[in-house]
């Protein structure tokens, strides 16, 4: 995920006002193109499935989602390992963005699955592997967004929402395992599972079609919110430093009122109040920002 | 390290003899629920016996997050969290002695609510091998997986909510595997019980490893 | 011989709000440095972090020769932290508590006995639960079970609050006996009559940040901070 | 509701679906680096 091609050289052209980079823009047009072509094909050109019929069609939409989703949720867990380990801001981010892009393809994938059901079954829900599947481990991943909403300092943020990065990634072979052999018994039918096999010409086109195109809006995506986190990162630091500055006005200002009654204490306070106060409040407070600036996706310094 | 995991499990265990919240309320809820299952489900019509082993675990599952509550919430009171980390014990040893406790009041609850169901249901258990080596796997990757979210979530302010909210998805495979293990067990359905019971050995052993490793972090930064 | 704290220009953020905003200071072995300063100036925040819990945000903060920005969970063993909350398991009974304490820490539960009786806990006290006692009681059980754990630095948060003179003469004696052992001890108070008499040197804290570093341990302590 | 009715709502509501979640994040992204110094937004 890391683009680290060398920067253009100066004068250094004015900050971009959003999330925006010449990478993103690139992926953007390349998902609208893909987007375009994949609707064309999906929609007109290929032919109905001879088992499946016209459902094949949500088969375009179903696949591409869930591995998607499935591709976030391990970039979850690789995030949430690196950042025990390294303790660095831009691995928690990355995990955090993934999970929460991982969410809206799962409930995607929920969706294309009953609307494929209510054709093939004429009923929205059936407790049919596939989708029991994708539903416990949506509501799995729920938990890791709803942890992480909670407030509580960056660092135990951090840490929790990598130990519930690891725990789920682990739950989902074990959660295939159990759901396919409690309903894999009742064998109805099921398109799911891998791309169908059989599929020749330009079906098996559309689905790789899609699975791509799918693969660039998520990358797209990726960039974008972790940016849009990284930047609500720096916003609180911007915070820190208006607040660092408050805090030492108010040891300046205090040193007079503070209540203790007795004269020495007071002059002492007053007269050396500023000099460390003045030492120590110009040197950059977000140090922790700077070192774990290095990743080309993040803004470098 | 033995001695450690012994130690904080003692504490743990006399905890719950001194404040007697488990037996005194959980166990209690526990028989209620049951009365509720049949209040609602009209034992005549025949419904209740064909899903005593769901209801039974989904019993288990529901006081197992109230014991979980319990057990991780009394840390986080008192500053005692702080007081944990200050003391030369290892994070894995009090995972460890915390999970051991909970295994023993999870499986003293299973015990009595397993009479409960026989009377009130009037279940005939059979096949006691494969039941008890059920009950106990999926007791210990109950007791693993949820004192890591246990100790995770006593760090945040809504605890009470989040715990649910976190565990029970996470423990959907230990819901289906046990169920499925019991009604084999119990003679009602056929297929191998003891390949869900691997799958519930599997759970536990996964998330006991993986609980000792992750409580680390949690007790160092959280 | 190096200094047992060693803070420059530390800064520890709680949430969002900087509650140390570029600590200088050093405590060298032995002393017992009393830290002044109104509510709200950073004087818990900064015992915690020589405790090695709360996170260094920037800075440099060495305490017991450990650097606490990369690996502040290993000075926790070796110190002591007594603050407003008990650290104590309210349903167990004080002599539960001191076994577990003390077994936990590596000391055994005769260390815990000796410290109730140092802290003239009554034994008829011993076998109550921790909620029936006093807050004064509670103190003394909580001081009882950091001492037994016999740490090289002892952080007190207002260590005297809340106790009858009896005890805050035993808190006295206590800490001047650490110092004349090797131990280093840290405390905030504000009954700074008291805290003057046993402190060998005092700091003022204030938005953060030390802003009186008082003459050191040689000159008349009276004149800087007795009134 | 034919077949095709449910296969067209689940193509667009996938496109919709994430169409509207980019533009919320490229919203986002616009609010806050309002408030960042810009030398924090060097993107490559």
């Amino acid at each position: 995920m890391t683009t680290t091609t060398s920067r253009a050289a100066s004068p250094v052209p004015a900050a971009p006002t959003g999330t925006g980079s010449r990478v993103t823009r690139i992926l953007g047009i390349a998902s609208l193109i893909g987007v375009a072509v994949l609707v064309l094909y999906g929609l007109r050109i290929s032919k109905e499935d001879a088992q499946l019929g016209e459902t094949i069609r949500i088969l375009y939409m179903h696949v591409p989602t869930v591995s998607a989703a499935y591709l976030a949720f391990v970039i979850t867990a690789v995030g949430s390992v690196m950042y025990l380990w390294k303790r660095s801001e831009f691995w928690d981010l990355l995990a955090a963005s993934s999970a929460e892009i991982g969410v809206l393809f799962f409930a995607l994938t929920i969706l294309n699955g009953m609307l494929w059901g209510k054709i093939t079954w004429g009923v929205f829900w059936r407790w049919e592997p596939r989708l029991t599947t994708t539903a416990v481990l949506f509501l799995t991943y729920l938990g890791y967004l709803a942890a992480r909403a909670v407030p509580t300092s960056t660092r135990t943020r951090g840490t929790i929402s990598a130990v519930i990065g690891i725990m789920a990634v682990v739950n989902i072979p074990i959660v295939h395992k159990a759901v396919d052999w409690w309903r894999g018994l009742h064998q109805e039918k099921t398109i799911f599972g891998t791309v169908d096999p059989d599929m020749k010409g330009t079906q098996l086109f559309t689905a790789y079609l899609g699975l791509t195109v799918f693969m660039l809006i998520f990358a797209w995506l990726l960039i974008h919110r972790f940016r849009v986190a990284w930047l609500a990162e720096r916003a609180n630091d911007v915070g820190l430093d208006a607040a660092l500055a408050e805090r030492r006005a108010e040891g300046t200002a205090d040193g007079s009122a503070n209540e203790t009654a007795d004269g020495s204490a007071n002059e002492t306070a007053d007269s050396s109040a500023n000099g460390p106060a003045d030492g120590s409040a110009n040197e950059p407070a977000n140090e922790s920002a700077d070192e774990s600036a290095g990743a080309g996706l993040g803004g470098a310094r | 390290m033995i001695r450690d995991v012994a130690l904080v499990a003692g504490k743990d265990l006399r905890l719950e003899m001194r404040s007697r919240v488990g037996i005194g309320q959980v166990v209690p809820f526990a028989l209620l629920v049951l009365l509720l299952f049949a209040f609602a489900l009209d034992p005549e019509r025949g419904v209740l016996d064909r899903v005593t082993s769901g209801l039974f675990w989904v019993v288990v599952l529901f006081c197992s997050v109230l014991f979980i509550q319990r057990s991780f919430g009394v840390e986080a009171e008192d500053g005692i969290i702080d007081a944990l980390r200050l003391t030369g014990l290892s994070a894995p040893s009090i995972y460890i002695g915390k999970v051991a406790a909970l295994v023993v009041e999870l499986l003293a609850l299973e015990v009595v609510l397993a009479v409960g169901v026989a009377i009130f249901y009037g279940t005939t258990f059979g096949g006691f091998p494969l039941l008890l080596t059920a009950a106990v796997a999926a007791t210990l990757g109950i007791a693993g997986s949820g004192s890591v979210y246990g100790a995770l979530s006593a760090r945040l302010r809504t605890r009470d909510t989040l715990l649910p909210l976190l565990l029970l998805p996470l423990l959907a495979p230990v819901l289906i595997a046990a169920t499925r293990a019991f009604e084999v067990g119990m003679g009602r359905e056929a297929g191998q019980g003891w390949s869900w019971v691997a799958l519930l050995g599997i759970f536990a052993l996964v998330y006991l490893s993986l609980g000792a490793l992750l409580f680390r972090p949690l007790m160092e930064d959280a | 011989m190096e200094s047992v704290v060693h803070l420059r220009s530390a800064v520890a953020v709680l949430g969002r709000f900087p509650a140390l905003a570029g600590v200088d200071l050093d405590v060298d072995h032995g002393e017992i440095l009393l830290l002044r300063g109104p509510n709200g100036a950073g004087k818990t925040t900064m015992l915690r972090l020589c405790a090695g819990l709360t996170p260094l945000s920037s800075g440099e903060a060495v305490v017991l020769g450990v650097d606490l920005a990369r690996q502040a969970h290993a000075v926790r063993r070796r110190v002591g932290l007594l603050g407003h909350a008990t650290y104590l398991y309210d349903d167990l009974t004080v002599t539960e508590n001191l076994d577990f304490w003390a077994r936990a820490s590596g000391a055994t539960t005769a260390d815990g006995r000796a410290a109730l009786d140092r802290l003239g806990v009554a034994h008829r006290l011993w076998s109550l639960p921790v909620h029936a006692l006093s807050a004064g009681q509670r103190r003394r059980v909580s001081f009882s079970a950091m001492v037994a754990r016999r740490p090289e630095l002892w952080l007190l948060d207002e260590p005297h609050a809340g106790l009858d003179a009896a005890g805050r003469d035993i808190i006295d004696g206590l800490m001047r006996e650490a110092s004349s052992v090797g131990a280093t001890v840290l405390f905030a108070s504000h009954e700074l009559d008291r805290a003057g008499d046993v402190a060998t040197r005092a700091v003022e804290i204030v938005g953060g940040t030390i802003t009186a570093p008082v003459p050191p341990a040689g000159a008349p302590l009276a004149a800087s901070v007795a009134p | 509701m034919s077949d095709w009715a449910y296969i067209l709502i689940a193509w667009i509501a996938t496109f919709t679906a994430t169409g509207a979640y980019a533009l919320y994040v490229i919203r986002r992204g616009r609010k806050l680096s309002r408030i960042v110094p810009p030398e924090q937004r060097r993107w490559m």
